[in-house]
């Protein structure tokens, strides 16, 4: 496995992109970086800009207003860059299924690479997709 | 001098937020301040109509992640209200301890943030640490850390079981010398008291004119509480007293939150002492048309539901109101004369739900370029407690 | 102010307006009023009963638009619901807006669902809806 | 003429400085990630933080003007590597005396990864970056002033020496400079200054990450952002290892306890207090700063 390969799976800088969410996950993000869970030892850091992303966490149902957004971001990403689709709502609609500015799920707007489920997925459930990820990217499956 | 006010700034993906504060800017002092709601919007009151009663009490829990069984909580009083129903006496126990519960680490998360804001990043780190264990009673009794799905129309969806009990007792005794710890350090700390105390104050006749709910309106010295005067499920069975100050700062509202905390833990205690043994659901079949309404003192303020069905199994209208929508008004009295540097500390003393607070932009209005968002706000406020730091020579 | 002295002075004050009295259970009233004495009994509940405006909801009945103003009177932890309905072609209130600030928002959100427009509110602009929601189209009206 | 490429690229140049760049990186991180309970990263972190932005994909904003963008960030690396080689020189190699006046080219130097940093946010062509640039423009000429007035003292003290070499040998004659009383408020001026060179927490108002996106860096990314951060690693050993030369007696492989000394007083300072806001900054260097440098130059011409 090249050292480079390596290299991203040891060192996964996040972006956190809240699209209208009911601030569940977003509690359980930051809750991953706090002393219990502490992502900083995965190599795991909260950065401030998309461009040093490798990783954008997408949380929340993308209401009408968030989708031309959402694409304007990820083209300024710098790949390769993964999209982790958080929570149930923006895996799949979740429970605003049928909302007046109906939700639309993540991967009808973005390659999705990891869903991570639960409403709010539990911050061991989001490190358990992180390593998932890293497997995904040595090629184990 | 010129006043500087908001055109939008430059989009970064922060602004797509469910609050907005705009700061009207005149150099230092804040002149006034435009909220401007509805990113967030979803409007559930729409949906709620689609679902049946049974999924509309999920559906309500996402409102808001942190008091996430207030509203459920609310709903099933109207519906109990609607019926005229009273659930089994073991159900009103259970109801009442998973909302102190709540109540527990709603407020620890709300004094982490009012640390981090004021430059405190340690006292941020610790509050979290301590929710934790808060986290774990909530994951052993309901299977989720936060989210519990527990309350159901005429009782309660998960039962409470004895061998737990201890271990629950145990873990809110074990918090009891922290919190004195986190008094201390936020009552006694001359830093803190002198960055908070005097800092947007709310006299007793804002709270009844801007009809303020919770902590916020208790700080003012308004004695309310929905618990005791419009009691419901277990209160009036459990001794406890409603805490207020009468300063109507930042300080009293974080000195009201810190002795609730107090309370929270002895009512839940008192009610796994008190739990009686018996049914926990009355099982409610169909519902008949008329009319509820429930109440419900959220960590924030009281939350009302108002529900009205027409026979069908689902409600003919469902009227929800957040205790923000009032408490976030009176910011408009709060903030204005007040620095910039402490905008940040005053909008989060209501409490807005987490991610409302940091929601500030201050843009310069002649070159339109983003002055400072709300990151900047929060790092003024941490300078300011710097400054005084240094002052007081510590 | 006793529950039953703060009741009568309603019944007293709304007179032949007062069109049906619902005492449903120890915290909650129910009143049903003519539109046109609701400011003087929000006046005398805020004033004298100690009351607070806790919020208002209105409902779409196919034929009326009902609006329910809903006071607490804490000190007694009584709840107290004016109801009042409004002819479907002419949804004309007076604004609160007057007796306490709390009112603003809670008006607004409702012109903004129901269409109800309230005389004397002041600024009628959208609050949770986006600015180019198509005008006239009003969420949570049944008539969709 | 191989042996000063070998100086320039392995030995106290670029390798070398880099290993131990990321070594006091990797300590920097994992002490603030203990003082808050927290496990904090693995040892080979920035190693791999720099290889995995290799592989990334270097981004060029349309509005920005291209070579500038592109070359900036050289220009910092270019100076650092420079700087390590006329420090460590010196102190180790008694052969090479280096040339009279290296200690005023090593003082400009430093100052050439902050200008790249300026040079690089506003090629950029983003309005946060600008403003991020506006915001290290104003630390630079804030931290300048008193750092060059510290740096008299030495020369004061040594009756004139301009050579780095010759400075060492006076204070291991005659004991060193931090023993002394104006010597010793000299030092404590250019920790501060250092601390606001590396643009650690109290003072990186113009690289703050919450703050404005990112900062300077907003629109960097890939190698280009890999070098900016070799070059605050690499600056982050180099600097200390000049104020040890100036006032401490110099450094050998066996005394590197200074530097340990020295990089736990960064990491205290970055960890207990706030981020402070541009204007305050420029006031306290421009304050309190500068007339402890002032004060210590007096006491330095007094003899003291």
């Amino acid at each position: 496995m090249s050292l480079r390969l390596k290299a991203l799976t040891k060192s996964i800088w996040v972006y956190h992109l809240s699209t209208g969410s009911c601030n569940n996950c977003d509690i359980e993000i930051i809750d991953m970086l706090t002393p219990r869970f502490d992502a900083e030892r995965f190599g795991i850091t909260l950065v401030g800009s998309v461009r040093h992303a490798d990783a954008i966490l997408v949380t929340g149902s993308l209401n009408l207003k968030a989708v031309p957004r959402i694409k304007q971001v990820y083209a300024q990403a710098a790949k390769p860059c993964v999209i982790i689709a958080i929570g149930t709502c923006s895996c799949g609609q979740g429970i605003f299924k049928n909302g007046p500015n109906c939700p639309n799920p993540v991967d009808s707007v973005l390659p999705v690479d990891i869903y991570i489920p639960g409403c709010p997925p539990k911050p061991e459930a989001m490190i358990a997709g992180i390593v998932k990820l890293i497997e995904k990217l040595n090629g184990k499956k | 001098m010129s006043r500087k006010i908001i055109p939008i700034g430059p989009y970064h993906p922060l602004q797509d937020e469910p609050e907005f504060f705009k700061l009207h800017v005149d150099g230092e002092t804040v002149v006034d301040i435009d909220i401007e709601l509805g990113y967030n919007h979803r409007l559930i009151e729409k949906i709620s109509e689609s679902k049946n009663f049974d999924q509309v009490a999920f559906m309500v829990e996402r409102i808001c992640g942190i008091c996430s069984t207030s509203h459920p909580f609310a709903y099933v009083n109207a519906i109990d209200d609607l019926l005229g129903v009273k659930p089994p006496e073991r159900a009103l126990y259970i109801r009442t301890a998973i909302a102190e519960l709540e109540r527990i680490h709603s407020h620890l998360l709300w004094l982490g943030l009012a640390g981090h804001f004021l430059g405190y990043n340690t006292v941020w780190m610790w509050a979290w640490r301590y929710r934790e264990p808060v986290l774990d009673i909530f994951e052993r009794v309901t299977g989720n850390r936060q989210n519990y799905g527990m309350m159901k129309p005429g009782g309660v969806r998960r039962d409470m079981f004895e061998e737990d009990f201890p271990w629950i007792k145990k873990t809110l005794k074990d918090l009891i010398p922290k919190l004195d710890m986190f008094k201390g350090a936020i009552m006694d700390d001359p830093v803190i008291r002198m960055r908070t105390e005097g800092v947007g104050v709310l006299t007793k006749e804002d709270a009844r004119d801007y009809g303020l709910v919770g902590p916020t309106a208790r700080a003012s010295g308004v004695n309310i509480d929905i618990r005791r005067d419009d009691p419901y499920a277990a209160y009036d069975k459990v001794e406890w007293q409603v805490c207020t100050h009468e300063g109507g700062d930042v300080f009293s509202k974080a000195v009201v939150r810190i002795l609730e905390l107090y309370q929270s833990i002895n009512i839940v205690i008192q009610c796994l002492d008190k739990m009686p043994k018996g049914p926990i659901d009355s099982g409610i079949k169909d519902i008949p048309p008329g009319e509820g309404i429930g109440r419900h003192e959220a960590p924030r303020g009281e939350v009302v539901h108002y529900i009205m069905a027409d026979g069908g199994n689902s409600p003919a209208r469902h009227k929800i109101r957040a205790p923000s929508f009032m408490n976030v008004a009176s910011n408009k009295k709060a903030v204005i004369g007040e620095t910039i540097s402490d905008a940040t500390i005053i909008l989060a003393a209501v409490d807005p739900c987490y991610c409302c607070t940091e929601r500030m932009a201050v843009v310069d209005y002649k070159t339109g370029k983003k002055m400072m968002d709300g990151q900047d706000l929060i790092k003024l406020s941490q300078e300011k407690t710097e400054k005084i730091k240094n002052k007081l020579g510590r | 102010m006793k529950r039953e002295t703060i009741i009568q002075n309603i019944k007293i004050r709304s007179g032949k307006d007062l069109l049906d009295f619902q005492d449903k259970s120890k915290n909650r009233v129910y009143f049903t009023i003519n539109k046109t004495i609701l400011l003087q009994i929000a006046k005398y509940l805020f004033n004298d009963a100690n009351a607070r405006f806790s919020t208002a909801s209105g409902v779409d009945t196919r034929k009326a638009i009902e609006i329910l103003y809903h006071f607490a009177v804490d000190d007694i932890g009584l709840f107290i619901s004016l109801r009042v309905t409004l002819e479907k072609p002419n949804l004309e209130i007076d604004s609160l807006l007057g007796l306490f600030k709390c009112a603003e928002w809670i008006e607004m959100e409702m012109h903004e669902m129901l269409g109800v427009n309230f005389k004397g509110h002041g600024n009628m602009k959208h609050l949770l809806l986006k600015d180019d929601w198509p005008k006239g189209n009003y969420p949570l009206r049944r008539d969709l | 003429m191989t042996k000063l490429l070998f100086n320039f690229l392995i030995f106290p140049g670029f390798l070398f400085t880099i290993v131990l760049g990321f070594a006091s990186c990797w300590i920097d991180r994992k002490v603030t990630a203990r003082i808050q309970w927290r496990v904090g990263p693995p040892w080979y972190q920035p190693l791999m933080d720099i290889i995995k932005l290799s592989i990334k994909e270097i981004t060029i904003p349309r509005t920005a003007s291209k070579e500038l963008f592109f070359f900036s960030p050289m220009i910092g690396l270019s100076a650092v590597t420079l700087v390590s080689i006329l420090v460590w020189l010196p102190n180790i190699d008694p052969v090479s005396k280096g040339f009279s006046g290296d200690i005023i080219v090593v003082a400009y130097l430093l100052t050439l990864p902050a200008i790249a940093i300026i040079l690089g946010a506003s090629a950029s062509g983003n309005p946060l970056a600008s403003l991020g640039a506006s915001r290290e423009i104003k630390m630079v000429m804030a931290y300048e002033l008193p750092f060059i007035l510290s740096l008299i003292v030495p020369i004061i003290k040594s009756h004139g020496l301009l050579r780095l070499s010759d400075i060492i040998n006076y204070q291991v004659l005659n004991g060193s400079f931090a023993a002394s009383f104006s010597g010793m408020i000299a030092f404590i001026v250019m920790i501060f200054c250092m601390q606001a060179k590396l643009g650690l927490v109290p003072f990186d108002a113009s690289e703050a990450e919450t703050e404005i996106m990112g900062g300077v860096f907003i629109e960097y990314s890939g190698m280009l952002l890999a070098i900016f951060k070799l070059t605050k690693a690499m600056l982050m050993v180099v600097l200390p290892l000049f104020l040890i030369t100036l006032f401490w007696q110099g450094f050998n492989f066996l005394s590197l306890w200074k530097y340990a000394i020295l990089l736990v007083i960064i990491i205290l300072i970055r960890n207990t207090n706030p981020r402070v806001r541009i204007d305050q900054a420029v006031r306290f260097f421009w304050g309190k700063m500068t007339l402890l440098a002032i004060l210590a130059i007096l006491l330095a011409i007094k003899g003291m």
